[in-house]
């Protein structure tokens, strides 16, 4: 199983959302966060050299079996990538997710996703 | 007749000793002055209210832009009111459709005028004025979340000088209505007019990206709640003040808005507490905004037993409305219609039924006044508002695109966010 | 006397030329009438200051229930004054324990009085009103964030019928304490016996799931700063409209009340610094609503070093109470009687002291009737706040179950969240 | 004459019936009085509005500790008016400096007295108190986000009693300024001052670390927005009360105040637009401040197209100011003398060419005195300040330690969040 | 060592925490989210498909030693979930910590968690 | 690659940011949570167990290169530490990342961090 872990802009929350149940994934954990990618925006000011400041980002959090991880991430990249791929359009991060449990029922593994 | 004379200047001398003015024209008093002045002052505390009425219930990323329709209104209608709106509305009739006085024009020949209730003409245009401000604030509600800032800038400037200026001109300011329809503080000129326009506006300009498909959840109803309880107390100062005196009218116009408040939120939370088993405090607020739309032509001419009876009908006509409204599925955001429009109208009229005294025409003459002047208010309002909606879109464009539509009001019309504190920072 | 009949009919045309009555009557006071309006809308504004106040306090998740808890009570207590409160407090005496008027049921018979101090009835009737809408609203604090709405809604409606009309009507209405204890504006009828049921009802119902074990932090001190802010506007109407003038014991109700609440919250940052080296903003905020709690029966009565003196008191002794509350652990959620309670007990006591005119008769007797005054509200509030309590949570219920009290008042019994920008949706 | 004597004696008693003064004293006017009642109430709203207003623009770390300056001033020069400020404002003056009044000490000799427009003493006290208290408050935030709250506490005292009861002295109650400049409601005494006090201890204390290189952003511009809204209604009581009647002048100060607003919010979001495209939602209520402070001292004796005027001024030369101020790069958070200070000197120099009247010495000689009047104000502040703060940050200690200030002033100082509801507890 | 990442509904944060705590685990990252698992409110709008909306949810991040998990997981499925299991009950996933560090004291590994 | 979260105390965020802009690092998620870590408050009230308050905490996210782990680690362990090092300074944990993508590009791997 896999933990897919995406940064997105806000405002394509509700187009990613869409696309994903499209694709059959529906299961989700959307956190508020906020982060700053590639730099463009370090000003210098009077010679200092400014931390730029945070931008509001999404983060959703899908985890999913193997066979689903593809559909999953070419969902949100189609979704989440700006007109025409400005920075800031965010990241897919997926890490490997060793127990999956529905607390509902307890049960484990694959069927629990 | 001396001794008459002798005792009219004493009593000038001892009362108005400190104003300068002749005997001739009406004498301040100090005491309606008092209350027309406090009045305006809760009228401008309407619009804080309505921009937190509002910019609580749309979804986070269209707070500030929200709230910048009622704040911009403050602005915009409040400079072109002192040039010419006050002019227009309450000057001279031209052909009973518009007022026109270059006496008024910049306020300009009112600076030592004090009006036959004994309150300067000042306060009384700035009373007016805030009316004026408050009309398309409230339409604003209709298309939350999907317009252009410089398109409703240039709309809600030239709706108030094409429709709403005139209406007021009609209804109040000596124009062909004047005196026939009881319309006490402003049911059909500011609320029915205001829900027609919103309507018309929000069929124009379609429905928002997703919408109904994708929930949009208000971003806080706290927010909305407090705006509702300053609406209320505001309401005493547009409903009492539009007696303008300081005596048993306003205190009978307060009396009827206080209760038809209590009568219509009490009502809503019962139709929700029947209907659904919980009541909701979004439907709460919604209740006291539709029992005070409602009392609002009548407040000054009802029973208690009148306001109470329109208090309940609007949140029940209002409450009806918007469930149908979510049968239609149009996007009338904010239910401006389902509320200002469809309570404004019920008051209008079923004010004949309960009035403190018989009419002079009779139920039905009257019946027939109050019908007419529904009926003006809403021609005028749709008729204006879908020239202007269309003009305006034409040219400066008035619906925003898609992407800033999705974006965000804020980020991407303003540049803001609304609750910086949501980001670590 | 020809000459004076003269004088006075032309003092009358001069004066009153705009209102129709005879002079027999007493004449509106236009100035009086303002500032009773204003009165009267200050006082409402309390209500939404009261629900973000205690709205501030509780926990995120039953942000909307405790403001519903404000907010309802201008609905319900709102139309039962009208149809019969007013009737219950301000008619003719029953045995100087309620009254009863036929003509102030639904306000029938008050449509064209204007009352002795020249104000119209209907204005006295609407201020009062928002007394009683306020008193079941500040009970509501003690047991926030574990009752069921509709058990409350029945409650605070038996409460008004049962405990608040006739303690109104005993003390101002022509029962049989009126005139003897100094009440000014409601100290003992409102703040005493609102603390006593508050009490009374967080005792009955048990503390909090969770409490004292699990921290339960405020979701809002800054919405509840706002709430304190309101407040002491609104307090201007609540202590300087008891005057019903709008004169000189106005304007020292005004200074009083001003005067204590600056004292109070000094008096409590103050006992902060001392005691815990950092002042903050709740104890502030505590500090002006226990100055204003206990300047309340003395506003009209008190020099300034009363009034400073009495806003120090409320301070001390809140302070002080609610530092045993924590001791006993009974569960007060909002300090109900630890604010309004002790410091409404301190200042009607303590005002004794302070008089500006030596009681006519004497100190000690003014004592008496000061404590029997307190006496017989905390007698009546609690014993009838403790029938009441009982039979609410034996009939509709009062106490919510712990699923829906964990889930929290917003999502379960409203089905509606606070602050929906903290989800991003 | 006997007649007449009947005459005013039948005036009196018909009048006045309901008072108790012999008729050599100025009698109550209750219109007069209602409006000062009124205005005092209102301009109290300033408090919790500037609350939010600054509240708003801190990072989310502060806003508890931004909220106490404006709320602790409140208590703090609430309980120091009393005591010694009002008799140090408007008591007999000593060498046009300074005045003293043993009857005014702790208010003890007022109790009773009618002021000449016929209004209680004590209402006029309290209305002039909210003018103390409300400027130490807005000095504030020129260095919000960086001081100590007892050191706060004590600069503010000292200030107050040095700097502005002295210099409310001078320009308003018997100081060798009095009646020269035009100051109509404290564009000097309050905006101007508070403005340079702000800038001198802005300097003084130095910048908020990290600044400007660290973005800091506001917690809440939805908070802001509506500490806006609460300041423009409050600055009617502020304004129209200035006149200290309820009359004309009062009507006059009202109307200018309501378009200086409307102008000013409308030339800042015009100078945005123009400038950036965008329309800021700061920038809006940003224009509403400069238009209200520039008009202040003016608002009594200009036209409306003189309110227009200095609103557009106002807000000009505020936007001037804070775009150089991002060149100079000096730490003034809120921007206390870009605005205040700036468009206070603006307003108070410019309403020489737009008064109603011709000043009886000329334009010229009219403009030197407000000059001078300005002068004295921004060097007594300027000199006043920077001894105060040298002081206390001597003694108390002022500024903040590195560690308190980047943990926030909420936490470090008070131990409390603003807002509970973002952890999830 | 383990990360566990438990979903749970808001309303039961105070007994989770009260059942670790008995379990001697205290230490506990808490975050504010919104998800939705099993779909079953995707309403049909007039023939559209509506994207259910974002329930609140509580996010926990626990790390601890290996022999830790089950103890933490089984306090978790005891008390996260309601009375008769139900839909929202929430997930805990558990993905593999490689190292965890201190910060106070610059410690690293199981002793640090 | 490594994803690497680091719990600190929220006064210490600029710090933060600083030292890893200072460290070349400049591509960060910051998300606000709330912790509790050494129980030092578990309270006794009347001979109850108080569930200790959650304290307001920041949480950050950082995926880089393995190379970089090092770098990150440390930049964040200088600043984020209180001056003696006080309970409640945090933790960093260190997990295995998979997989990168960036939105924008579609890129993947090292060179999408
Ligand atoms: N290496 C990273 N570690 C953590 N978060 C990242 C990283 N790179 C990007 N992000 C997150 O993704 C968001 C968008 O990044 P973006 O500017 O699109 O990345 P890039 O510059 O690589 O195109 C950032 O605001 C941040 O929250
Ligand atoms: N596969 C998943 N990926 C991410 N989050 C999930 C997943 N499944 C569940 N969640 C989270 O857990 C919460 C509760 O899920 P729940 O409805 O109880 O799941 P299930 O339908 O499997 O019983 C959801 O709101 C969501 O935040
Ligand atoms: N084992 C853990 N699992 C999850 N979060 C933790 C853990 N240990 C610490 N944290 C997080 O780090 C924060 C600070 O912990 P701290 O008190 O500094 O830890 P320690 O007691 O180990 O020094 C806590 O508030 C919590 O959010």
């Amino acid at each position: 199983m896999k933990l897919i872990t995406a940064i997105i802009r806000p405002e394509k929350l509700d187009e990613v959302r869409q696309a994903l149940i499209n694709a059959e994934i529906t299961r989700i954990t959307v956190t508020r966060c906020a982060g700053r990618g590639q730099a463009e925006h370090v000003d210098i000011y009077r010679g200092l050299e400014v931390a730029p400041a945070l931008a509001p980002k999404i983060r959703l959090d899908i985890a999913c079996n193997d066979d689903f991880k593809q559909i999953t991430v070419d969902a949100i990249l189609g979704a989440a990538r700006s007109e025409d791929g400005e920075i800031g359009d965010g990241k897919i991060f997926v890490t490997h997710l060793e127990e999956c449990i529905r607390i509902r029922t307890g049960e484990e593994g694959g069927s629990a996703i | 007749m001396n001794v008459i004379h002798l005792i009219m200047t004493a009593v000038m001398v001892t009362l108005f000793a400190s104003t300068a003015h002749a005997s001739g024209t009406p004498e301040v008093d100090s005491g309606t002055t008092a209350w027309m002045l406090t009045s305006t002052a809760l009228v401008l505390l309407m619009i804080p209210g309505l921009a937190m009425f509002y910019g609580g219930l749309v979804r986070t990323k269209n707070v500030l832009g929200t709230m910048m329709h009622s704040f911009s209104a403050m602005a915009i209608i409040g400079v072109i009111w002192t040039i010419c709106g006050y002019s227009m509305a309450f000057g001279d009739t031209i052909g009973g459709v518009v007022g026109w006085d270059a006496d008024k024009v910049l306020l300009s020949g009112i600076d030592q005028t004090i009006m036959e209730g004994g309150i300067p003409e000042y306060v009384f245009a700035m009373f007016q004025g805030k009316f004026a401000i408050i009309t398309p604030a409230i339409i604003a509600g209709a298309f939350a979340e999907r317009v252009k800032f410089r398109g409703y800038c240039v709309f809600i400037a030239l709706w108030s000088l094409i429709v709403y200026n005139p209406l007021a001109h009609i209804v109040w300011g000596g124009g062909f209505l004047t005196g026939d329809a009881i319309d006490f503080a402003g049911g059909t000129v500011i609320h029915v007019s205001a829900g027609v326009a919103g309507l018309v506006a929000a069929l124009y300009l379609g429905a928002r990206r997703g919408y109904p498909r994708v929930a949009m959840h208000p971003n806080s109803l706290v927010m909305t709640m407090i705006g509702a309880g300053l609406l209320w107390v505001g309401w005493f100062g547009f409903n009492a003040g539009s007696s303008v005196e300081s005596g048993l009218k306003t205190g009978q116009a307060l009396a009827m808005t206080q209760i038809a408040a209590a009568a219509g939120a009490l009502a809503w939370i019962c139709i929700e507490g029947v209907l659904h088993k919980k009541a909701t405090s979004l439907g709460l607020v919604s209740g006291i905004l539709a029992g005070l739309v409602a009392i609002t032509p009548a407040a000054g001419d009802v029973l208690p037993v009148g306001a109470i009876s329109l208090g309940i009908l609007g949140s029940l006509f209002s409450y009806a409305a918007i469930t149908i409204k979510n049968r239609f599925g149009y996007d009338d955001t904010l239910d401006v219609f389902g509320i200002h429009g469809v309570a404004g109208i019920v008051g209008a009229i079923v004010l004949t039924f309960f009035l403190r005294d018989e009419p002079t025409g009779g139920l039905v003459q009257q019946l027939v006044h109050q019908v007419s002047g529904v009926g003006v208010a809403i021609a005028a309002s749709a008729i204006g508002t879908l020239l202007l909606v269309w003009l305006v879109d034409k040219t400066v464009g008035f619906k925003l695109d898609e992407r800033r539509e999705l974006a965000g009001l804020d980020h991407s019309l303003h540049g803001e966010h609304g609750y910086g504190m949501l980001n670590p920072n």
